[in-house]
């Protein structure tokens, strides 16, 4: 009943694309996340769901009918969105009750309904206020209240949580999962806040410019990005990426080699790559004899720390001329890589220090599309199983 | 400028208003209240009689005063059923009755027409010119229009007692409509609703217009049907727009003279305003500023019901 | 809990059952509600368009019809005269009080929409002492008939009410014959409509726009010309559309304010009446010269219409 | 800031130092002025004609004249002096005024008095030659003259030759209709005869009944007039003395006129038809009909009958042409005078009864505001107007009867075209002419009386009901003057 | 120029106190955080530092003068609003111009800044859109970059990042700090980002109820909290808190108890005391031994992992009874403690397990008055001094 499905879904405005052939199939009491870059259209393909906006192309199924054309309120969609968009001639109690009036339900239960919204977003007590009088926040949680006291067979929030503080959203948070799995609706949810995305969903959607580029459980996406994107954007503070080449011996790039057969994953020398290990598999070496391999070890000096109360953000240079850039987003910064050690850890600015990388974690992509090639080099020892294997049979 | 109070603030911004209102408005209504303190005069050089305090008011109001009216003010009253008499000849009871239907009338067309032109549709900008022209017909025109089809052996709308047209066979006129009060009247209405629908259907269309369109989404996903999206959304949120048209319609009604001049006259259907305008051509000044002063009176009474609903609506 | 169970009364989907065409039409219809409301769309307005045109239709019938010939008028012309709508600029130069009406209109409605825009603002906006009594007071003013004034202003504009200030006494000039009497009375009585209009648009305006713009460096009347009015566009434009139209038709101070010469700044409806003899009334004429003296109000209701229905787009504020 | 009156004269601004009764000094002068002449559209558009004859007249060539096409409307008119002339404005100095309304102006001082500030031989003209009904609508109270008359207008009745042909009347008929009125008798069945006889013709005798003050002015005060009744008892009462005279609408002359109308309406059948009339020949439109849209079905050849202005006669007698649509019967349209109900020896009062025709038409009055020089050159141009050359002259520019009875006997006026025709019928109806009883409460008078005879027209009111409701609200407004 | 000082500031609305008796000494140059939870006053405090709101009590001063009652456009403030609250008629580039334009800027300049501004919201080539033509998170960036191209004393931004995704807030981090050096300006910034406050901020201020709680850098926000509010809102997740009295021994709870000597922290035994744990301080004991006290051992159950990627957030069960309520955010929880682990730990759902706290790193604070006590019984053992002295000196 709830399982929702885009097929060749496209929306183009006058000269931009939005939505560009997504494909997408959500079952029944899925909880997906859309994530993606500001732009990217996840509101969009939101909007087509709940049948706001007509695709160009496409076709979008709700259970199991086509509701490309119906009208939303045929759809049996609630929705979050995004500007909030309360009613500003209503007070809280009617923004909140606003669906169930108008399905007719009787008093007692519109008001039963509604105190338990109040609660669960807190905002008892503030029934009579006006939207005008409440803080953004507060807002917020209205329109979640809004949306939750309805029982639609798909919810829909595009940024719920954005304006709350932390305790708050981590409350909401939980009280979400809640709903989900009393309702079992599917929920369909955008979000900027990756841990969010990462401890509530079955499933992450990344899109970027308008294009599907992996929908795969949180993990999964984090452990073992599609391509280059993904694994950029997934994670935060994002991964390091260096440029590189495949040569007989592993990867090669300016300032750090990894050795590795190339064979093993299935790639042929020559191949241009990009690696890609996120801050916390780099680890500080304290005493190096403990690296088995030395031409594993990496020599870095610290430049700029980042104290982050739970762990310490320490960005490497690589070579003399590396200058940390803050600002360079791209992520490939071929002298330089972000670490993150624990908060406790002895280390100051300008130290000079050995960092080794876990190679179970270590990442490469093809350079040119893009394309994750193989995720970690060497199994991790733990899971130690038969590595190398699936690359052969390609091979 | 910035750093004065509120108050200061609202009253500088108020100065031009009040100043053009106070010179061109206040001070003429003074004037003419004090006019309304004096006897008629028709001869001799001055304009009016001596100081005769109130009296022009109690004249008015104890029917002394009809004589010099084309018409009587109030409708004489029996202690029979239905209480009321000759309710046609009397200017408030024409008056009171021409405000309520044509106000009704407007109203409900002219939100009819705002709904039409709300919409998108090909050709939209010919059709809303085609909406709100009637507006702009000069009251003259708009009198000439209507009188000539009312006109017999002239218009097609009526016919002659042989030979009656449709609306004369329905009942609604008889074949000399524009001379006998209760239908003219009814015609003055519809010529008047014809116009003015126009004006109402602007305001009420400004109204929606000014809607943040994405309310709309948010009922439409909550399930809201085209009429309950009106209902909750489109209406409460043009209702102060609304009452503000209906506010004005309804003041402009209760001064209605123009149409009535032109399609019917005075003698006809007397209207408040009437009273006014022949008393003052007469030349009987004291009475018509009296019967101005009196006709504002009832206005505001009338006007109060509107009042009640603004403060209500927070305005 | 009622479960919300998405197209209910959503009827099969088979489409060629054995029916005619306006069975088919009705089941598509109840497949497709918005059928429905297109067509119930294009009754209503069809019937808005033949109720207002028809008059104006029949304006051009009477047009068209030869003064003499107009008795018994059906619904076609008696004849085709098009030669009138130069007869009656040969008679009464119609272009001249056209010009005149325009001029007084765009001036009033100028006037008019700067002085409500500031009091529409205080009123939407401001909290103050004294607002409501102000209201009141303001609305209190269109309560009386045009007659009410007439006198007192007069004299007011023909030089002949003095004015003391101390010692000295000046009289006001005359300026009977020139815009002034009218633009000044007409501002004056169509204001309060304009004010109240301005009044619940600007007052829709969310504080937000308002505050961003004062951040950004505005006074709040900056605020108030940059951001309140254009936003609110239509009630703007249809005040000054209402006002324009007001003055452009009106006749009582028109009338009276000068001597009826076109070059004395006489209005449209002055020029109207001048075909009309004592007795003799030439129709034809008198139609298209209202047929032509709307045309102008035509074309301003088209630009207008562009702000009016400009509306607020979708969210772009986040409240 | 306080109105130039003040309060204590009654909040009024009393013109107090106008002097409407000095006299002017009519020497000729030099000196370049022109002068305003408000007008009306029909003047205004003969401008250049009307100013050539007066220069054909005599008129100096120093004097301009600055015509102003005042409203044809009349009430709007009227609203417009009372605004300049109470507001003491200088311009214009010379108006042209309905003599319906001139004496509530005069009452008011608000006209330059003639008879007082005018050489003896200019006034001694208009009392002597001037049609007298005329003159008497532009007297005060007084005696004294304020207004010089500047064109009479009688109406008549207008007739189609033909159709009466075709009901067996001929010309010999016809030219004895033309000077001899007949009775409403008479000319009912005269009507309805034609009316047999021509059966694609729906209406037999058009007039005005419409609520307004035609109806009150005119073509009652007509009907009324010539069964022998008055509102106010005999001629002398016409312009007073308010309160002091009798009000005479109850009375059998007067309500047989009303039964005669709704005969005339309404058939023999009515209630109150009165014996001997013909009845059915009129429309019910009459009852809402002003002059002109009574105009249109006689003009489109649809009635027998038709009373109306002279403007009228212009369009009716002319030749059918292209350029007035195929319009117009030419050498068929007859005039008559108004027919009469009882002869003046049965006419209960003096100067009643006979053919009667309500008298209509506008004076010159003149502005006392305006300077000297303004009034030494509008004495100059009222002189003018007095020339015989320049009556029978506009009589043919704009059809303007002349305000002499002799001229139009004369030959220069036969010989205009169409109307020329039929001055015999004028003359008569401005021999009898009779003027509305205009007085300063004339016009909530007449207000009322075209209410309630119209309402008694209808059958709304019996007429004896119609009339004594009419009476207590005359006696009223009398007695509140 | 640009410190920014409230003095006794309140603000009431009809029956809401939105700010209450607020002390803030902001000096010029300073990037301050305002934190504190949904509706706390945050954005009403920053407009009474704009002028947009009167307060109702108390004065405001920017640079030397008293502003409280001074016009918005002459405090020289530039702002970004919660609500965006972009001009709906004009396209962005008029709307990021909209403050030069007023200031007659000439046109070229007005140019050169917007292309600057547009390039650091990323939103070059979207100049001629409208607003509504745009996504939220694109929205927003114009609201900054409204909002950078003037060059004010004070900077007021209130949730600018909300909207964007991380990796786009990480950059306009960066971006914001450039500026904010380039410039030298003061800015003021309300975030729900615990990241962002920690990472941006030379001070961090944490409202509460309208009244401020501690205003301090971010690092002795984290490690000393000035009382149980500030210790619990800051950190995410949220610091452990165990209720319960110090006996001579040290603290003692349900189930847990800390030994160590009152006298030396300087309290009184028999007071009542809440304990403060922040979930990286939990340590798991892989080998029993290496644990010096025993006493000191606390034996746990495993409940709900979750994964974040980068840590798993470990749920204990410190009694039978006890229940992970993922809902409860009050925070104080007798019997249940939140552990964060590295994502490698091996560890699964209900295993025993013995964790032990870094005593350096417990917090005590008054139960009663939520006033903090002491920040760690037993100094760090790297940062080791002399424990105790003080303490000893005060008994
Ligand atoms: N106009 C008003 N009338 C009444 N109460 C108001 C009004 N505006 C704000 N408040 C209340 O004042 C308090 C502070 O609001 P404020 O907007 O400053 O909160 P905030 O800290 O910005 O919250 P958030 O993080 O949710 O944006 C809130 O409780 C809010 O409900
Ligand atoms: N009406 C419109 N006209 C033109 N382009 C539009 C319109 N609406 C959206 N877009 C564009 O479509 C793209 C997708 O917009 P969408 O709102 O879906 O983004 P999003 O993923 O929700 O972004 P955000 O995280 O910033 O909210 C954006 O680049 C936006 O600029
Ligand atoms: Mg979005
Ligand atoms: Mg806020």
């Amino acid at each position: 009943m709830g399982d929702v499905t885009l097929e060749h879904v496209s929306k183009h405005y006058d000269d931009v694309t939005a939505v560009d052939d997504m494909n997408l199939d959500i079952e029944d009491g899925e909880f997906i996340c859309l994530v993606g870059p500001s732009g990217c259209g996840k509101s969009t393909t939101m909007e087509m769901i709940a049948g706001l906006t007509i695709p160009s192309e496409g076709k979008v199924f709700i259970g199991d009918r086509e509701v490309t054309n119906l009208p939303p309120k045929d759809r049996g969609v609630a929705m979050v969105f995004q500007n909030i968009a309360l009613f500003p001639h209503m007070d809280v109690y009617d923004n909140i009750s606003f669906g169930l009036r108008l399905r007719n339900y009787d008093k007692e239960e519109i008001e039963r309904r509604v105190e338990r919204a109040a609660e669960i977003v807190q905002l008892q007590g503030m029934l009579e206020r006006m939207p005008d009088e409440m803080s953004g926040g507060q807002r917020q949680r209205v329109a979640i209240a809004r949306a939750i006291v309805r029982n639609p067979g798909v919810f829909l929030m595009d940024e719920p949580l954005a304006n709350l503080d932390a305790k708050l959203r981590v409350h909401m948070r939980t009280e979400l999962q809640r709903l989900h799995k009393e309702l079992d609706t599917t929920i369909i949810y955008v979000t900027h806040d990756q841990a969010e995305a990462m401890t509530m969903s079955d499933r992450i959607a990344v899109i970027d410019s308008g294009q599907l580029q992996q929908i795969d459980p949180p993990l999964v996406c984090y452990n073992e990005p599609a391509n280059l994107f993904v694994a950029g954007f997934i994670g935060s503070p994002s991964m390091n990426f260096l440029d590189g080449e495949v040569t007989a011996d592993g990867f090669s790039s300016t300032n750090i080699d990894v050795e590795f057969d190339p064979a093993d994953l299935g790639i042929e020398a020559g191949t241009d790559v990009t690696m890609g290990i996120r801050p916390e598999d780099v680890y500080l070496v304290d005493d190096e004899a403990l690296v088995s391999n030395p031409s594993r070890r990496i020599d870095a000096v610290t430049d700029v720390l980042e104290p982050m109360g739970d762990e310490i953000f320490v960005y490497l240079k690589l070579s003399e001329s590396a200058e940390t850039d803050l600002e360079d987003t791209s992520g490939v910064a071929n002298d330089q890589l972000l670490m993150s050690v624990a908060p406790d850890t002895d280390i100051e600015e300008d130290e000079d220090v050995t960092v080794v990388l876990d190679r179970s974690r270590v990442h490469l992509f093809d350079t040119a599309t893009g394309e994750a090639i193989s995720h970690g080099i060497e199994t991790a020892v733990q899971t130690s199983g038969a590595p190398g294997t699936e690359a052969e049979s390609d091979d | 400028m910035e750093s004065l109070s509120e108050t200061q603030f609202a009253y500088l911004l108020l100065t031009p208003a009040l100043v053009l209102l106070g010179v061109i408005a206040v001070y003429p209504l003074v004037s003419t209240f004090s006019m309304s303190l004096f006897a008629d005069r028709l001869t001799g050089t001055a304009r009016l009689g001596e100081f005769v305090g109130l009296q022009n008011y109690v004249d008015l109001f104890t029917g002394a005063r009809n004589y010099a009216l084309p018409s009587q003010f109030l409708p004489t009253f029996t202690s029979e059923f239905p209480f009321v008499t000759n309710i046609y000849s009397s200017a408030l009871a024409v008056t009171l009755i021409f405000t309520v239907f044509s106000v009704l009338f407007e109203t409900l067309i002219g939100f009819g027409q705002a709904l039409i032109l709300d919409q998108d549709f090909r050709g939209r900008r010919w059709v809303r010119v085609a909406i709100i022209i009637p507006w702009a017909v000069p009251i003259v025109i708009q009198g000439m229009i209507w009188y000539l089809m009312f006109q017999p052996n002239i218009g097609f709308l009526v016919g002659t007692s042989e030979n009656p047209a449709l609306l004369n066979q329905l009942g609604l006129i008889g074949t000399t409509p524009l001379r006998n009060t209760a239908d003219a009247l009814f015609l003055i209405i519809v010529a008047d609703v014809w116009k003015t629908s126009a004006f109402m259907a602007l305001l009420i269309l400004a109204g929606m217009q000014s809607i943040d369109r994405s309310l709309y989404d948010v009922a439409k996903v909550a399930g809201a049907s085209r009429w309950q999206q009106f209902k909750l959304i489109t209406f409460p949120l043009i209702l102060p727009t609304v009452l503000v048209a209906m506010l004005f319609r309804t003041i402009d009604a209760m001064r209605v003279y123009g149409i009535i001049q032109t399609m019917a006259g005075c003698q006809t259907v007397p209207s408040l305003s009437c009273l006014v305008v022949t008393t003052f051509n007469t030349p009987l000044y004291g009475t018509s500023a009296t019967v101005a002063f009196v006709t504002a009176g009832i206005i505001a009474v009338v006007v109060s019901v509107y009042i009640v609903n603004f403060a209500s609506e927070g305005i | 809990m009622a479960s919300e169970t998405p197209g209910a009364g959503i009827g099969s989907d088979d489409p060629d059952t054995e029916q005619g065409p306006l069975g088919r039409w009705v089941d598509s219809a109840i497949k497709n509600p918005d059928r429905v409301y297109r067509a119930m769309f294009y009754v209503a307005m069809l019937f808005f368009l033949v109720t207002t045109l028809f008059p104006f239709y029949w304006l051009l019938v009477l047009a068209l019809t030869p003064n003499n010939l107009i008795a018994n008028m059906g619904l076609v012309p008696k004849g085709f005269n098009p030669e009138v709508f130069i007869a009656m600029f040969e008679r009464v130069p119609f272009h001249l009080y056209m010009f005149n009406s325009f001029v007084l209109g765009i001036t009033t409605t100028v006037l008019v929409l700067l002085i409500a825009s500031l009091a529409g603002y205080v009123f939407g906006r401001l909290r103050f002492p004294g607002k409501g009594v102000l209201m009141l007071g303001i609305l209190a003013i269109s309560y009386f008939p045009p007659a009410a004034f007439l006198i007192p202003l007069f004299e007011l504009f023909t030089g002949n009410t003095a004015i003391s200030i101390g010692m000295v006494t000046i009289s006001t000039p005359d300026l009977f014959n020139t815009p002034a009497p009218m633009v000044f009375p007409f501002s004056a009585l169509f204001l309060p409509l304009s004010i109240f209009i301005l009044t619940t648009f600007y007052g829709q305006i969310p504080d937000g726009l308002e505050d961003a713009a004062r951040v950004e460096g505005t006074t709040r009347l900056g605020a108030l010309f940059r951001v309140i009015v254009p936003l609110s566009a239509p009630g703007v434009a249809t005040a000054g559309v209402l006002t324009f139209i007001s003055v452009y038709n009106e006749f009582f101070f028109s009338f009276l304010m000068n001597n009826g010469e076109a070059d004395s700044w006489a209005p449209i409806v002055a020029g109207i009446l001048k075909y009309q003899g004592q007795f003799d009334t030439p129709y034809n004429l008198m139609a298209a010269a209202s047929i032509v003296g709307v045309l102008p109000v035509a074309i301003l209701v088209i630009i207008a219409q562009e702000r009016i229905v400009s509306g607020l787009t979708a969210g772009a504020l986040k409240e | 800031i306080s109105t130039g009156g003040g309060d204590d004269n009654g909040g009024g601004n009393g013109d107090t130092d106008t002097d409407t009764d000095t006299p002017i000094n009519t020497e000729e002068s030099t000196e370049e002025i022109t002068l305003q002449w408000a007008a009306d559209t029909r003047v205004a558009d003969a401008e250049e004609d009307v100013v050539q004859a007066l220069r054909d007249a005599g008129l100096p060539e120093n004097i301009d004249i600055d015509i102003l096409a005042g409203s044809q409307v009349t009430d709007n008119r009227q609203a417009q002096y009372q605004q300049w002339l109470s507001g003491g404005r200088s311009e214009p100095t010379l108006l042209m005024m309905d003599s319906g309304w001139t004496i509530p102006f005069i009452a008011r001082n608000q006209l330059q008095n003639l008879s007082q500030s005018l050489p003896e031989e200019l006034t001694s003209t208009i009392e002597e030659e001037y049609f007298e009904a005329s003159v008497s609508t532009a007297k005060g109270s007084n005696g004294d003259l304020y207004g010089q008359p500047l064109f009479p207008d009688f109406p008549t009745v207008q007739y189609r030759k033909d159709l009466l042909r075709n009901a067996g009347y001929t010309d010999e008929d016809f030219s004895t209709w033309a000077t001899e009125s007949m009775s409403w008798e008479d000319f009912s069945r005269v009507t309805k005869e034609a009316l047999d006889a021509n059966p694609d013709i729906e209406n037999g005798f058009t007039f005005q009944a419409n609520v307004y003050e035609g109806l009150s002015c005119c073509d009652f005060n007509e009907f009324m007039t010539s069964y022998g009744g008055a509102y106010f008892g005999g001629r002398e009462n016409l312009f007073g003395p308010i309160g002091d005279r009798p009000i005479t609408v109850e009375e059998e002359p007067v309500i047989n006129a009303i039964r005669m109308v709704r005969t005339l309406i309404h058939g023999e059948d009515d209630e109150y038809a009165l014996d001997g009339i013909t009845g059915g020949i009129s429309p019910e439109a009459v009852l809402q009909w002003t002059e002109d849209p009574s105009r249109q079905p006689f003009t489109t050849g649809n009635a027998v009958m038709h009373r109306n202005w002279p403007y009228s006669i212009v369009i009716n007698g002319a030749e059918p042409s292209e350029e007035n649509d195929q319009t117009g019967f030419g050498e068929d349209l007859g005039v008559m005078p108004i027919p009469y109900g009882v002869t003046e020896d049965e006419a209960m009062y003096e100067g009643t009864g006979g053919p009667v025709a309500a008298l209509g038409g506008w004076h010159m009055t003149m502005n006392p505001n305006s300077s000297d020089a303004q009034k030494q050159a509008a004495v100059q141009v009222l002189r003018t107007m007095q020339s015989e050359q320049f009556q029978l002259d506009m009589f043919r520019i704009i059809g303007w009867i002349p305000p002499r009875p002799s001229l139009l006997e004369s030959d220069q006026a036969a010989e205009v075209p169409i109307i020329g025709r039929y001055l015999d019928a004028l003359k008569v109806a401005g021999e009898n002419a009779i003027p509305r009883p205009v007085t300063v409460v004339w016009p909530q008078q007449s207000g009322r009386i075209s209410q309630e005879v119209n309402a008694a027209f209808a059958q709304e009111k019996s007429p004896e009901q119609a009339m004594s409701d009419l009476a207590s609200q005359l006696e009223q407004i009398e007695q509140n003057a």
